[in-house]
């Protein structure tokens, strides 16, 4: 019926309207600063979408979030949070490095192929490790991954300061703790003549993937079954402590490709500043936000990335035009997630409202996609 | 009238770190105060730590035609070898390092380096002198760049002085970890140290320790007195205004990279910069209020 | 005041409580439709119906758990607004939850105190509130240890909390919503003497309850709802089972299934010497012996907290046995994974429904193949076969008469009747050689009791299914079973024919007698 | 050696106090049933309040009340979106971190401009015990902010097991539902515990800026907040052994330092790597003990729904 229909459309609009509001506030703030805030904001846009350059930063900044955000997916379906994800990249890009210095001589694709499994793997492993300590020792995963994430930095800053530093830094003496250049040959193809580079693509291949593991496999059944129910998982046979690794193995396998992609993609070597967050960009916290905005579902991932990578990469093209402390990105970021999150009771709300006003006609197609937010 | 020189700055950390980033914003504010804002303009990008968003904003600015993009830390390297080539008609600048990347046939970044260790070097002299117990605590981020040749070059002063004296290193692991640091002086006194010093931004906290215990310290980056009047004795001062300068005036004659210019003591980039305040005047201070009676035979 | 209550409780008097034209829609369900109901001082109350007919909707609206859409509320002739639990407790009203509302981890005495102010104004006193329930246990004799934590008591002893609960704050309208549920008839006796002694002091209660044994033995007025409307209030000199059941299902029910003889087939189920370790630590099951025959159904009677819940665990390869070994269809599978169970044909109902058997936010068709989701036809190799997969949904709904808008409705909007169903359906379908059923027929309405019922016996006739049937409800098992084992403390007392014993010698066994030392 | 050991306990005490704070403070929101990953964005501001009210009236008093006004001010917007906006809060809190990071920040950069110290809370001896050997100097010469973290172990255990408001807490967090049919406020309990917990977080940052570093600087905490809420976890929501996780994460770190300091041949990473490290292990190594999260922990309450 078409009066049910309009509701649902406008369900469908409150993120989009708190995402407004949240701005709306960002406006304030901006103007107390004494900056006009449509410059201000037009720059945000120019620097999202304003030139094929911006166009390639945002998308290139998408991919990480993206693949983040899927491994956030399988982990929130499961029912654990894995807020893991900064040392599941670091882990996965040193990795994926190392093996291209180490093997610089085989051929381009295979070099790319193999380092990106590594990668994976390496990522897989990290966040198995919280995921066995948490199925098979009682230990939260929360605490065990941000531990993890600290260990992951402290291994890297090991690594770049030594055993794998440029030579060349040492010869000059400058001691910059980054790898030497990966060679050429591993540089993921660009789409265009910008950074924009096959990593979207393969990350949203993944995409598909996980959704069609989540919903259409066995095994994505039964992850969200011990993310539902653990009683009745084990009363129907489901080993819960394997499933749990699983979904965390998995977790950080997506995230650990993230990693090596935005290494074989963006920088062509690993670098530090002491901290993940120069390489990552925070893209391991961020991921849980553009997994949210996307209803934890995958598909939904792939806009909700986009939208939060435009929104990062447009926001230091904000600072640049109108010179404002670069923290005030930070504090819009932080609060239009907040506007986010708390919209989404509301429309839960308003989606049950809508569902009550007739449950006749169910089309079947349309309710099991229903079911599967 | 000619137009103006325009730069543009993109840094790691922000423009009141008191360390590596403050210092080379001090700068070009003092190129713009000496050339006047009608022909010296600049713009920055600051807290761009990470290393993507930095690259854009390189790109984003020479594609705006600034005259001179400095791209203020080693981690940006990469993205500008990446990025120069396609923007033949702007300069880069990059530090700190030597490399301008002769070898991939890159003609327009200039590079910067302070010898840091020189400042470390006289540093490490006068902490020397001053000190009575002979042990030393040195406070650095991760031990690389800057603050590895700064560190070596204070312990090489010290053992000038003193040969057998003990100097406790201190490795932080993050340019931001404050509490850290300042336990890390905490420690370093606990183990005997009277005179203190290190690098990066994190020493603040180290800097209060001092202050609070009565430590002397020796400051990086820029003169840190103000944070302890009464313990800095001395700072080095990195001058970037050495390096800039002459960068800006061959740019204007129509060069466009090439040069690595070095902030030495030689040229002044490196500033040794003395508190007044601080032993001297107290000192001073001392005599006048009578404190000290200082005789003469006749 | 009442007289004769204890004086450290004063008695918030209710003489009438009127309700009028109550409405209140769920999505999907109309689950009160202008139900008019009211209770007076000193009687009891019983609203009957089947499952989803409204019964707890009207009683969650009456203490303010839900707020009704349209309707009146009026006690002692006043009209009121009872926005919430407190407002209703301020009224003098008190529920006992279907669901227990107590939280497991705290003690009897700190339930109880919940929410209430304290005597000593910022410090807990809990030695009072001890004070006061040993109190109330006397007068009411509900006994119970204050000291005790929740999680460890039994069903019925966690029952006497909830009343507790309701008597310490002065209630004197009870609503008890299915409190015999899980109860042992042993229990549910002393529960309506307590209960009678009280309605002579005063109180007032609205029962809810489907044993409609229990409700004629202790209502004054009976009221029957049908798919939340009103069928009939009636006093209950007037009821009879037969014509109570009638007004609740609008169609003749037997009450009494028939049990047609099987000649028995080999051992499908053996257990060995099987020790158990309870959650407590202590052995919940000290060396038991039993042998189920394929087509014979093994009635495992005994008072709840024997260790009757261990025991279908064990089987079901929930919980390890420290000592002794399972067999089925002669393999020892004796520390076989719960999956090895499943594909080696055993099915289980468990007694904790909620927890155990069914995944709330999946829908009906996902709860369905919860257990055999990895088989074709459901799988295809690591897929899932949707298309079979609502094929066999459909079917089972409708064989089953699952009463749902479709198979993708969560399963969260089912009532307690069709959810059963839906396991029975799940474990049944699977065609089973041995089948541990839990509680099978714990708060359903009699129709869908003599649903499950007829499954049972089907099944044993048709598949031959060896069933190991776990109840509470002596009635039950004596009408289903085949053979008796009463359990006590962990250990069988004796297993007897079921034509063979009197409900005497079973309640002697329930009570620790073993069979040998019967006279 | 006796001289070592002091050096390094009382490391370990200062490093743990801010810990102290934070983690108590969550730890009464998760018995609730609130998780909230914003600790560390909430200590930002607390410590940037405090340091600027101190930095501009030199009032030490004011400035710790003005971090419990902010403290209790973000408690008040987290309680807010969690209950009753019901909002995700593994990422509200996510939310609440990134946002107190960008604002302390922003407010740093336009009201105060560059880095300055100021004069934090002094030694404060205790009188008689201050002169204890040993444990005199390193218990009794703290400052006041020190005492106040220890302070707080036995009176959050008091307020959870011996007041009516700790049963209320405890029973909210374990099951709503019941509680709720006893006419217990759950969104009162939870405003409650949520509020106490940002005005804790808040003298958490203030402990750092005008206590024990005495300087603000842009993300000072550098991500305290999370080992905060890491150690609520460790110490399984018991006052007691949160005190234990903050003592053990902090001593590993003071020893790392002082290995450093003795040029002990190890490189600082591995050093540095350890109180995460020793964390994990020794949870690990307690596997045993079975403690299970508040059952309601991280799902909001609705009336009427099992
Ligand atoms: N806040 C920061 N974040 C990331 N990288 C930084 C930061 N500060 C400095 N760096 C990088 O680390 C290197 C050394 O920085 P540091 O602050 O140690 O300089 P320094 O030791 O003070 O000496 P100088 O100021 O002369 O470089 C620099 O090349 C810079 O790229
Ligand atoms: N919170 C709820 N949300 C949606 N539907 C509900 C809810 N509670 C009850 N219902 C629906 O309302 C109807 C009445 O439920 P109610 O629990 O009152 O039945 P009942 O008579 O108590 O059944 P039972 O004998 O199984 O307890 C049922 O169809 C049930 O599915
Ligand atoms: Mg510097
Ligand atoms: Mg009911």
């Amino acid at each position: 019926m078409k009066y049910k229909r309009v509701r649902e459309i406008l369900t469908g609009l409150i993120p989009i309207a708190a995402f407004l509001l949240a701005l709306l506030m960002g406006t304030m703030m901006i103007a107390i600063l004494g900056i006009n805030p449509w410059v201000a904001y037009q720059a945000l846009y120019n620097g999202a979408f304003g030139s094929i350059n911006a166009i390639a930063d945002t998308i290139v900044k998408a991919t990480t979030l993206l693949f983040v955000g899927l491994g956030i997916c399988i982990a929130f379906r499961a029912g654990v949070l894995n807020i893991g994800g900064e040392g599941q990249l670091v882990v996965g890009a040193l990795s994926a490095t190392i093996i291209c210095l180490t093997f610089p001589d085989l051929a381009g694709w295979i070099l790319i192929i193999i380092a990106l499994l590594v990668g994976l793997l390496s990522g897989a492993i990290w966040g198995g490790i919280a995921g066995f300590l948490k199925a098979y020792f009682n230990v939260n995963e929360i605490l065990s991954t941000i531990m993890l994430n600290y260990i992951a930095v402290y291994g890297m800053n090991y690594l770049l300061r030594g055993p794998i530093m440029d030579p060349l830094q040492v010869k000059l003496g400058s001691f910059i703790p980054q790898t030497a250049r990966l060679p050429q040959a591993v540089d993921l193809p660009r789409l265009i003549p910008t950074r924009l580079n096959l990593g979207i693509i393969i990350a949203i291949f993944f995409a598909i993937l996980v959704y069609i593991f989540l919903w259409r496999t066995t095994i994505g059944f039964r992850i969200r079954m011990i993310g539902q129910n653990i009683p009745a998982s084990r009363a129907s046979g489901i080993n819960v402590p394997k499933y749990m690794v699983l979904a965390f193995f998995l977790s950080g396998a997506l995230v650990g490709l993230g990693g090596a992609i935005e290494v074989l993609g963006v920088h062509h070597r690993m670098f530090t500043d002491g901290s993940a967050s120069g390489f990552t960009g925070s893209a391991g916290f961020n991921g849980i936000v553009a997994a949210l905005f996307g209803q934890l579902h995958p598909l939904g991932t792939i806009p909700a990335s986009l939208l939060l990578g435009a929104l990062l990469t447009g926001a230091n093209k904000m600072q640049r035009v109108v010179q404002i402390p670069s923290a005030l990105i930070g504090a819009l970021n932080g609060l239009i997630v907040l506007f986010v999150v708390g919209s989404e009771y509301l429309r839960r709300s308003q989606a049950r409202r809508v569902e009550l006003i007739t449950e006749v006609g169910y089309n079947s197609k349309h309710k099991s996609k229903k079911e599967d937010e | 009238s000619a137009e103006a020189f325009r730069v543009a700055l993109i840094m790691p950390s922000t423009i009141n770190d008191f360390a590596w980033s403050q210092s080379m914003y001090d700068a070009l504010l003092t190129i713009q105060n000496e050339m006047g804002k009608e022909n010296f303009q600049f713009v920055y990008s600051e807290n761009m730590f990470v290393v993507a968003d930095a690259a854009a904003a390189i790109r984003d600015y020479a594609s705006e035609g600034y005259n001179l993009v400095i791209a203020h830390g080693s981690q940006y390297g990469a993205s500008l070898a990446d990025i120069a080539p396609d923007f033949p008609k702007t300069s880069f600048a990059w530090g700190s390092t030597a490399n301008v990347f002769a070898d991939q046939g890159i003609t327009n970044i200039f590079a910067y380096e302070p010898y840091s260790e020189e400042g470390g070097y006289v540093n490490g002299v006068l902490a020397a002198k001053l000190s009575k117990k002979d042990i030393f605590g040195v406070i650095g981020p991760i031990e690389t760049g800057d603050a590895k040749r700064y560190t070596e070059g204070f312990k090489a002063g010290i053992q000038a002085v003193k040969p057998n004296a003990q100097v406790n290193v201190t490795w932080i692991g993050s340019y931001s970890d404050v509490a850290l640091a300042s336990e890390a002086a905490q420690t370093h006194i606990n183990a005997g140290a009277d005179v203190l010093t290190g690098t990066a931004q994190m020493t603040v906290g180290a800097i209060g320790v001092a202050r609070q215990r009565g430590a002397l310290w020796f400051g990086y980056d820029v003169d840190q007195s103000a944070l302890a009047p009464k313990n800095v004795i001395c700072s080095v001062d990195v001058d970037w205004v050495v390096a800039l300068k002459p960068m800006i005036d061959l740019i204007k004659k129509g060069e466009r990279g090439g040069k690595i210019f070095t902030l030495n003591l030689a040229n002044g980039g490196l500033k040794m910069v003395v508190n007044p305040e601080a032993l001297v005047g107290q000192t001073i201070e001392d005599i006048v209020k009578g404190n000290i009676q200082v005789k003469v035979e006749k | 005041m009442i007289k004769n209550s204890s004086k450290i409780i004063n008695l918030i008097k209710v003489e009438t409580v009127e309700m009028r034209g109550i409405v209140k829609q769920f999505p999907g369900v109309l689950a009160n439709d202008h139900i008019n109901f009211d209770v007076h001082v000193g009687e009891v109350h019983t609203l009957l119906g089947e499952n989803g007919a409204g019964k707890s909707t009207l009683m969650k609206i009456l203490y303010g758990i839900y707020h009704q859409d349209e309707g009146e509320i009026y006690v002692n002739g006043k009209l009121v607004n009872i926005r919430s639990p407190l407002d209703a407790i301020r009224l003098g009203i008190g529920m006992v939850h279907q669901h227990f509302m107590l939280v497991p981890t705290l003690t009897v005495a700190e339930n109880v105190a919940l929410g209430l102010p304290s005597s000593r104004k910022f410090l807990l006193d809990l030695d009072m509130v001890t004070e006061r329930i040993k109190e109330l246990v006397k007068i009411n004799g509900l006994y119970v240890d204050p000291e005790a934590k929740v999680w460890q008591l039994s069903v019925g002893e966690q029952q006497r909390v909830e009343i507790l609960k309701v008597l310490y704050r002065g209630a004197s309208l009870l609503i008890l919503d299915e409190p015999t549920a899980v109860l042992t008839p042993q229990e549910v006796e002393e529960l309506f003497h307590v209960l009678r002694s009280m309605i002579k002091r005063g109180y007032t209660i609205i029962f809810i309850s489907h044993k409609l044994r229990e409700v004629l033995s202790l209502s004054n007025r009976i009221t029957i709802l049908r798919d939340g409307k009103v069928v009939k209030t009636l006093p209950a000199v007037e009821a009879t089972q037969e014509k109570l059941a009638r007004l609740m299902v609008g169609r003749e029910v037997l009450l009494q299934v028939e049990h047609p003889a099987v000649k028995l087939g080999k051992v499908a189920l053996a257990l060995e010497g099987i020790w158990v370790q309870g959650d407590e630590g202590l052995h919940a099951l000290r060396g038991i012996d039993l042998e189920v025959h394929s087509g014979e159904i093994l009635g495992i009677a005994g008072v709840s907290g024997n260790g009757q819940s261990e025991l279908a665990e064990v089987i079901a390869g929930l919980r390890k046995p420290t000592q002794g070994k399972v067999f089925i269809k002669g393999i020892n599978v004796t520390n076989w994974s719960p999956s090895q169970l499943l594909d080696y044909g055993l099915s289980y109902i468990p007694e904790e429904r909620m927890r155990d058997g069914v995944v709330q936010e999946f829908n009906i068709e996902e709860n369905l193949i919860l257990k055999d989701h990895i088989h074709p036809p459901y799988a295809k190799g690591i897929f899932m076969n949707f298309h079979k997969i609502g094929q066999e949904s459909e079917r089972l709904i409708k064989n089953f008469d699952i009463r749902t808008p479709s198979r993708y409705t969560s399963l969260k909007s089912l009532s307690g009747g069709n959810i059963q169903k839906l396991i029975l359906a799940r474990e049944l379908s699977r065609k089973p050689s041995v089948l541990v059923a839990a509680q099978p027929t714990r708060g359903l309405d009699i129709s869908a009791t003599e649903y499950v019922h007829r499954q049972l016996i089907e099944q044993r006739i048709k598949l031959k299914t060896a069933t190991l049937l776990i109840s509470d409800d002596l009635d039950e098992i004596l009408s289903l079973a085949d053979r008796i084992a009463v359990i006590y403390e962990g250990e069988i007392m004796g297993v007897v024919k079921r034509n063979e014993v009197s409900v005497e010698e079973l309640g002697m066994m329930m009570g620790g007698v073993h069979k040998d030392n019967i006279p | 050696m006796e001289a070592i050991i002091i050096g390094i306990t009382k490391s370990a005490i200062r490093l743990a106090t801010p810990y102290l704070y934070a983690s108590i403070g969550e730890t009464l929101g998760q018995l609730s049933g609130v998780l909230n990953l914003g600790v560390d964005g909430v200590m930002l501001m607390g410590a940037f309040s405090a340091f600027y009210t101190v930095l501009k009236t030199g009032n030490l008093g004011l400035g710790l009340l003005v971090a419990i006004v902010v403290g209790a001010i973000f408690g008040l917007l987290i309680a807010f979106v969690n209950v009753t906006l019901k909002a995700e809060q593994g990422i509200s809190g996510i939310g609440f971190y990134i946002f107190g990071q960008g604002l302390s920040s922003v407010l740093f950069s336009v009201m105060i401009g560059s880095v300055h110290t100021v004069n934090g809370f002094p030694p404060l001896p205790i009188p008689w015990f201050s002169d204890l050997p040993l444990v005199g100097e390193i218990l009794f010469q703290q400052n006041i902010l020190v005492y106040g973290a220890f302070a707080l172990i036995p009176l959050s255990w008091f307020l959870l097991t011996k007041t009516p408001l700790g049963l209320n807490i405890r029973a909210v967090g374990q099951n709503p539902q019941a509680a709720d049919s006893l006419g217990v406020n759950i969104v009162r309990i939870r405003y409650f515990t949520v509020i106490a917990g940002g005005i804790l977080s808040g003298i958490a940052g203030a402990s750092l800026s005008i206590a024990l570093l005495n300087v603000f600087q842009q993300n000072l905490t550098n991500g305290m907040g999370f080992i905060a809420v890491a150690l609520v976890y460790f110490g399984a929501w018991r006052p007691l052994s949160v005190l234990n996780g903050a003592l053990l994460f902090s001593t590993v770190n003071a020893i790392q330092i002082w290995v450093q300091v003795k040029g002990i041949n190890i490189p600082p990473d591995f050093t540095l790597m350890m109180p995460y490290l020793v964390t994990i292990v020794v949870l690990t190594a307690m596997a045993k003990r079975r403690v299970r999260p508040p059952a309601a922990l991280n799902k909001p309450f609705q009336r009427g729904e099992e």
